[in-house]
């Protein structure tokens, strides 16, 4: 069964799209589907614990099966709103990255 | 305009009429929240932000923020106005105007909101400096 | 514009141009109190409003307030603008206007100033009704 | 000595004006001022508890003194910003006044 993907934030910039279609095994759930993008891309490995998934634009746990027409979303940390104070420090890690 | 409004746009914001257009003759107090581009306080200045979201999800989580906020306070009506795209320091990124009879309500519904969407909206923001960009990673998305 | 703005005007305050005027770069947030003239919630509809100040005095509590403000919370600037004359239903009698590199500091200050305001500020208003009209009565006034 | 006095809000209609000049001994205090006019209007009297008063822009007791020149304000509770709750039922009683 084939789902859409889309990414968002510093995942888009990983994966090098803003999205795609993907061909998933009958039974696959979010966390198959997160784990082969993680196997292609290891610094979203990293960031398995910060990014949400969400199925059908709705938040969904790695426990919940994908349906064929599914629309899958990767969602970083959220950054809505006006400035954080964290950015300064993440601008630094990024750098040491 | 509904009681519960909650819009993306890519245009600046126009605040005075946003909140023109909610207030009634029954209310007494109009509180609002705007969240504008700031300079970062260390040593390179932010030249702009892009803002990006996915925009049904955003619009959604967004709407549910403006109906807990009107479950739970007894206020009269809320709007929530996020703009995306290329920000300028001293732009608005985001509104939220909250009108009601009496003012506790209202600051109430104001401050819970603007705290909800900084932790569950589908939006995302880039910070360009002088020598580069990163995306600013603020809270884990929560329901 | 100073970090502390009180005034006292006799026409439609125009909320959006002061809080243009008070934004800076390093301001995160800005926090907008307004105090709408409202209809009575009882059988008897409000006509309008008769306000009038001890404008020397009244002014001199305001400014008060916006510097407590200013040295109790973390925020940039402070402006509280209270109109007198007649109002009528819908129109903005009071704003205060918060600005602050972070939002709760804001919300703290804007809260705080208006509930000092009610409080303890030489202004007093009278109600008009389609059978009479009556002062309004609120706080024994505070330091 | 004399002083300038400055009446706001019901105060201003009980005592039928805005202002007046008057003139009070050496040695008066606020206290006596104010006693003075409640003994003309009764309705004042009855005010007293919630009649503030100014000297000179400043809140003061009632055992402040006198000076010549001073402007003295009769201040009844204030009702700046918007609404009050209390309006309906202050004007129930105002009608039974």
């Amino acid at each position: 069964m084939r789902v859409r993907v889309l990414f968002f934030g510093r995942v888009k910039e990983i994966v090098g799209r803003a999205e795609e279609t993907a061909d998933v095994e009958d039974g696959a759930d979010l966390g198959s589907l997160f784990r082969s993008y993680a196997r292609r891309f290891p610094q979203l490995a990293e960031m398995e614990r910060s990014t949400v998934l969400a199925r059908n634009q709705k938040i969904a746990s790695h426990s919940e099966f994908l349906a064929d027409g599914d629309e899958v979303a990767f969602l970083p940390p959220v950054s809505g709103g006006m400035k954080h104070r964290a950015a300064r420090n993440r601008r630094n890690r990024a750098g040491a990255d | 305009m509904q009681h519960e409004t909650a819009e993306i746009v890519r245009a600046p914001i126009d605040v005075a009429a946003l909140a023109a257009g909610l207030r009634r003759g029954e209310d007494g107090a109009v509180v609002v929240f705007e969240g504008i581009v700031r300079n970062g306080s260390g040593g390179c200045p932010t030249l702009y932000l892009e803002y990006e979201g996915y925009e049904a999800m955003a619009l959604e989580q967004m709407r549910a923020i403006a109906g807990e906020a009107r479950a739970r306070w007894p206020i009269d009506r809320v709007a929530i106005v996020h703009r995306l795209g290329r920000l300028e320091i001293g732009e608005t990124s985001i509104a939220i105007v909250v009108t009601s009879a009496h003012r506790a309500p209202a600051f109430d519904a104001c401050r819970h909101a603007i705290d909800r969407v900084k932790k569950s909206v589908a939006i995302w923001k880039k910070e360009y400096f002088a020598d580069g960009a990163v995306w600013v990673e603020g809270e884990v998305m929560q329901k």
